[in-house]
């Protein structure tokens, strides 16, 4: 409890110190709005609908896109893992594509598919299939040995052996490169979304690249918050039960 | 199969190892593992392996299991040859190697599972069986990693039972633990044999242990892997680990090994 | 048929004859609709630059589009001539050339090592400038060369050339009024006879539904006319239509001013495209001059 | 080498089919360039100096603000490992931030650099640090608490505590934490060069966005190849040998 | 001091625990772990503490450590109080925790290096001194993990011996050895002891290991962790773990133990 107030009034006391900086006028509004008028932003955009809908298009072209490069990416993977044509082959791919940052595929995904949907889906894609393939290979092979040994001697082969052996005894590695490539689909789709417009939809990278052409650093400001607030909860809703669930039956990183 | 003859047990396996050679290639060296190694285990005999580090144990329980290929000779199981692993020659290793996604019950059925014409109720009344066999029955939903070493080697234990195997082929299932807790798996195992017939071959490094548990303890040599010497063991069971005429065995086939060892150049 | 008819536009004041039409169209009196007969939609999309535009064309997602000359002749000549065709002109001059005033900076060879912003690598106004300073003798290249070109984005020019940060601007109207008034810009050279926005057609779209195209060219050449004759009523559209399109109001003397510098015509204004296409070779962005012959096409 | 020359094989073949597919006129030449052009693009660009000054200039700021961003990030690190309540105050928001894609301070930046090089330093430095605080916290953290004691009893605390315990015991995490400030930073770094025009100096990401503009899909395409050879060099140039280092000492990793 | 005085070693020194007492207080319970222990230990006396799991006997050296601090009375070395960790008291723990970033000799010289007065050149030698002592010195170079359990082990004799400690503090640092390492661990430890004599208190399960190691065996009971019974070990030196008279003394020992434990409820 005492630890918990404490923090609280560490960030009561930054805002306090933001609100009297631009009370003191150091700095133009322009380049630092009060902490008023960012919740001014805030609350405004939130009545009139414009922060829900740019949320729900942002989170639904994420979504989308992650779960296709998902069930793109670990087959991919496990057949990297599985073959060793695959692996010099697909693999060294991979580890190419997956240096290059998505929106690098900006500029392609726009001439292939034009200012559409298609063209952030691809560019979400792009930024989790090459993580999801990389994290499913190394997972694959990291098992330790043992396991695949212990599987064999009970007459598990297979099928059986890929999807309740081979698959959950990776499951650590695959959690970790899900995370990783939701942490690169999310930040390739803002660097979309701030960089082209899309007519059929504004996303809060819209938003932020619109409070920028009008000067307006309580709204970007505004959004960003609006941002980081997603991405925790992402973190929370999306990957914090599998990784409890992890922890608990591997019994690791129990602090 | 009914669930009476499921847990009443499928009568033990004869092995024979014949003529078996293992070469392994390496870029740098050739190690040749097995020479020559010819042995009969009986139906419900148990065999223990002992001998220094390298000198093929493993090697041989692996061919025996069916997850190695002999460069020469086979293995037959009731005068059929090994060419596969089988459900009827389960291993236990020196790691549990318990998966870790599974709860007790759920490893403990995982060989169940693999067996057809048993439902899902009975695989489950199986699992509970053995775990009662192995005094784990409350840890039925327990979570691996919170069992201690032991616990895990029992649970091991009850998953190798659990598909009725008719051969057991164990390799230093106990190495890793400590003294008490292996003194009463030695007691342990001794029970649940003597209930539920296996042949059993198993691997250990400490001549106490195979004293205690084995029909006959087999000695292996290196460089290459020979067998050395045969001990029948004709103690009464169940048999004490720290008793004095098992501390006499243990004693005449510890300078055997001694013996073996100060031939051949010494271990780095 | 009823098939609607997607036209795209940017929300620019040399984009006039789109901007008064989206508005008429929005406000249930369509120019477009009312002459292409009944039954017949126009969709509008607004793009903020050329390229976006082309790509457009390019993914089959609009059939026409106004665009300025630079990106259109880019995208014929990309695609080997298969993919664009220039059906129409729309307007002329507004693009200048604004410099610093307190610099000397009256040829191209005074620009040397100097920092020029243009709205766009490969627009218009870009091109432009790199054959302008390259037939001053400079040598420029896509990145930088004996003087630098900076493509920048149009408010980012404003406040740069504020800050002095770039010795000159070479730029389209409102903004080179803008620069004129709000940072004392000097205007070194403006083009009136240079093709600033012209009306560009999907080979495609121009294939299959000639007539429509037609059509639409005609009522284009008309609504021309019409913003020529009525500029005050233009004036007051466009103004709408920018507060509808972009959330930002412009002052109405602002349009006016920009206006003076601009000719809205429907000729197709093929000299200036071919010289232009000689400055896109000479600026380095085309090897070589392409055959035109199937770029200009009257429907 | 037979596996070798297999992979190259698999990669030439790619190449031939991408040739004939253009070859065949399938799509525009807009769409798809042929591997010719990329070719002859990259030579050009090479040959008048362009692809080489934007590297220069590329790689240079991102190795300012990675390294800037370690010498934030690691002290950080080290201090909310150390003390609760740092861990509650910095340690959060480091949490919040790392979720917050760095292409979304390109706005802020812009507003309060302008479009100068601070600019482009802020976005990545602020792409590495809070990747490295966590790297840094978590590290700590994990160091198994013997390592302390056995230290501890030999007298070691203080300023020789986190230099030759502390540290060391937790570069496992600081390295994986570093490679991924790396690919935050790389990417960020990417999409603001995208996004904007800086007036002290074009990189590869400009190029990449003047390919855009241009319409000119072999330019695009090949500077993208060149973004993949630089991602994978640095890989092995600046993580590989340390990685290596570690797997060595520590005996992990070996296949 | 000289390298010369650096490798003979320091005097050992004398210990006294005097009424010690410690709890731990979560939040479900609160542990007795020691109540009242008094304990003297002289100059170079080798002690062995023994005792169920839980009975307070890591708490106990955590204590004369000085990594832990009793509740009440205190822990006095050569008639100074223990207030904090230092260089003369170093401990081994169960595994051996030895820094994989630093190489065999690092890991020898990390104490080294905290004491001052010693050249750069000084250290090495003194650390190759003791790495010849427990037979490594072809391991110099090695890295930590290319090390068997057993030479982890040796290698951590080393790094606390090293700093030329006058008493060297082992929690069951032989437990997770394998039997063969164990009983090569038991001579050499015992050569090394009657070369540089060291007042140590060596804490085991195994009452083999205790008899085999001691001068003196005290036995722990626990909940809460008291002395119950001291053994004096008058055997020979160097003493062989398989020999007759050992064996009586650890059975006399192991049937203490057993008394106390059930005495009290059994562990689940
Ligand atoms: N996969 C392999 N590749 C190369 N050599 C191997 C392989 N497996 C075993 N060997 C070698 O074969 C010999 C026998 O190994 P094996 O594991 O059977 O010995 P072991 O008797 O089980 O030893 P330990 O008691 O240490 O387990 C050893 O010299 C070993 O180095
Ligand atoms: N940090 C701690 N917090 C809470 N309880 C503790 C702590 N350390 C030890 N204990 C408790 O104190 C008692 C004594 O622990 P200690 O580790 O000294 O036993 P031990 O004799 O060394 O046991 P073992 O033989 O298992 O190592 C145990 O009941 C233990 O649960
Ligand atoms: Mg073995
Ligand atoms: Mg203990």
């Amino acid at each position: 409890m005492r630890r918990a107030s404490l923090a609280t009034l560490f960030f009561v006391i930054l805002v306090a110190i933001w609100h009297f900086i631009v009370r003191a006028g150091i700095w133009s509004p322009v380049l630092l709005p009060s902490p008023q008028s960012v919740g001014e932003y805030l609350v405004g955009a939130v009545r009139d609908g414009t922060l829900l809908e740019a949320t729900g298009v942002t989170v639904r072209r994420l979504l989308f896109g992650y779960l296709i490069g998902i069930a793109i990416g670990l087959p991919l993977g496990l057949f990297t893992s599985a073959s060793k044509f695959a692996e010099d082959t697909i693999g060294v791919m991979a580890l190419g594509l997956q240096t290059l940052p998505s929106v690098c595929w900006i500029p392609l995904a726009l001439l292939w598919f034009g200012q559409t949907e298609s063209a952030m889906l691809f560019v979400v894609i792009m930024g989790t299939v090459w993580s999801v393939v990389i994290a499913t290979d190394t997972g694959v092979r990291n098992i330790p040995p043992i396991f695949a040994r212990a599987a064999r001697t009970m007459g598990s082969r297979g099928l059986h052996k890929w999807t309740k052996v081979i698959l959950p005894a990776s499951l650590p590695f695959l959690v970790s490169g899900m995370k990783q490539g939701w942490a690169f689909a999310w930040r390739s789709l803002m660097a979309a979304e701030i960089y082209v417009t899309i007519l059929t939809g504004f996303g809060l990278g819209h938003l932020l690249h619109y409070g920028r052409e009008l000067q307006a650093m309580d709204q970007v400001i505004g959004v960003m918050l609006v941002i980081i607030t997603i991405g925790l909860l992402t973190d929370k809703i999306l990957f914090s039960p599998i990784e409890r669930f992890l922890h608990n039956r591997w019994g690791t990183g129990l602090r | 199969m009914s669930l009476r003859e499921e847990l009443q047990g499928l009568p033990p396996a004869k092995l024979a190892v014949e003529d078996v050679s293992k070469w392994f290639r390496t870029s740098r060296q050739t190690v040749h593992a097995l020479d020559h190694i010819s042995l009969d285990i009986n139906e419900g005999e148990f065999v223990c392996l002992v001998g220094p580090s390298g000198c093929g144990k493993s090697t041989l329980l692996d061919i025996i299991a069916g997850l190695a290929t002999p460069d020469e000779g086979r293995v037959m199981a009731d005068n059929e040859p090994v060419l596969s692993p089988g459900r009827h020659r389960l291993v236990m290793f020196q790691e549990a190697a318990l998966f870790p996604w599974l709860d007790v019950t759920g490893n403990v059925m995982f060989g169940l599972k693999l067996k057809p014409g048993l439902k899902n109720k009975e695989r489950r009344e199986v699992a509970k069986f053995f775990l009662h066999l192995v005094g784990l029955e409350k840890f039925a939903a327990a979570h691996v990693h919170e069992l201690s070493g032991g616990m895990k080697q029992r649970v091991a234990l009850a998953r190798a039972l659990a598909p009725n195997p008719r051969v057991l082929l164990m390799d230093e299932p106990f190495a890793a633990l400590d003294a008490l807790t292996r003194e009463q798996l030695y007691s342990d195992i001794q029970r649940i044999w003597e209930k539920r017939r296996k042949t059993i071959v198993f691997v250990t490094h400490n001549v106490r242990e195979a004293v205690c548990l084995a029909d006959r303890v087999i000695l292996f040599s290196r460089n290459p892997g020979r067998i050395r010497e045969q001990f029948d063991i004709p103690l009464p069971r169940p048999r004490d680990i720290n008793s004095i005429e098992l501390a006499e065995y243990a004693g005449k086939i510890t300078r055997a090994l001694k013996g073996h060892s100060e031939e051949e150049p010494a271990e780095e | 048929d009823n098939a609607a008819l997607r036209v795209g536009h940017f929300p620019n004041i040399t984009h006039a004859q789109a901007l008064v039409a989206h508005n008429l169209s929005r406000q249930g009196k369509g120019w477009f609709e009312e002459r292409l007969g009944p039954g017949t939609k126009i969709e509008w999309f607004v793009y903020n630059a050329g390229p976006s535009a082309m790509e457009a064309i390019f993914a089959k997602s609009i059939d026409l589009t106004y665009v300025g000359p630079g990106p259109a002749l880019n995208a014929y000549t990309r695609s080997s001539g298969a993919e664009v065709r220039l059906i129409a002109g729309a307007a002329n001059g507004g693009a200048a050339l604004v410099v610093q005033p307190d610099q000397k900076l009256a040829a191209p060879a005074d620009f040397r090592g100097k920092k020029i912003a243009t709205p766009q690598l490969g627009n218009t106004q870009d091109i432009s400038c790199r054959a302008w300073l390259t037939a001053g003798g400079l040598k420029i290249t896509q990145l930088g060369g004996d003087a630098q070109v900076l493509p920048t984005q149009n408010p980012d020019q404003l406040s740069l050339f504020q800050q002095k940060r770039v010795d000159a601007v070479w730029t389209i109207e409102p903004w080179v009024s803008r620069l004129e008034r709000e940072a004392g810009g000097k205007i070194l050279v403006d083009e009136r006879d240079v093709a600033t926005t012209v009306l560009v057609s999907s080979a495609k779209f121009l294939a299959d539904h000639r007539d429509l195209a037609k059509k639409f060219a005609q009522a284009h050449a008309e609504l021309t006319d019409w913003i020529v004759k009525n500029p005050e009523e233009a004036q007051k559209l466009i103004r709408a239509e920018l507060l509808a399109e972009t959330k930002s109001d412009m002052a109405p003397d602002l349009i006016a001013q920009s206006w003076k510098r601009i000719v809205f015509t429907a000729e197709t204004p093929r000299a200036s495209v071919e010289s232009f296409m000689q400055n896109s070779v000479k600026a380095g962005f085309i090897k070589s001059v392409p055959d035109l012959s199937k770029l200009f096409e009257k429907p």
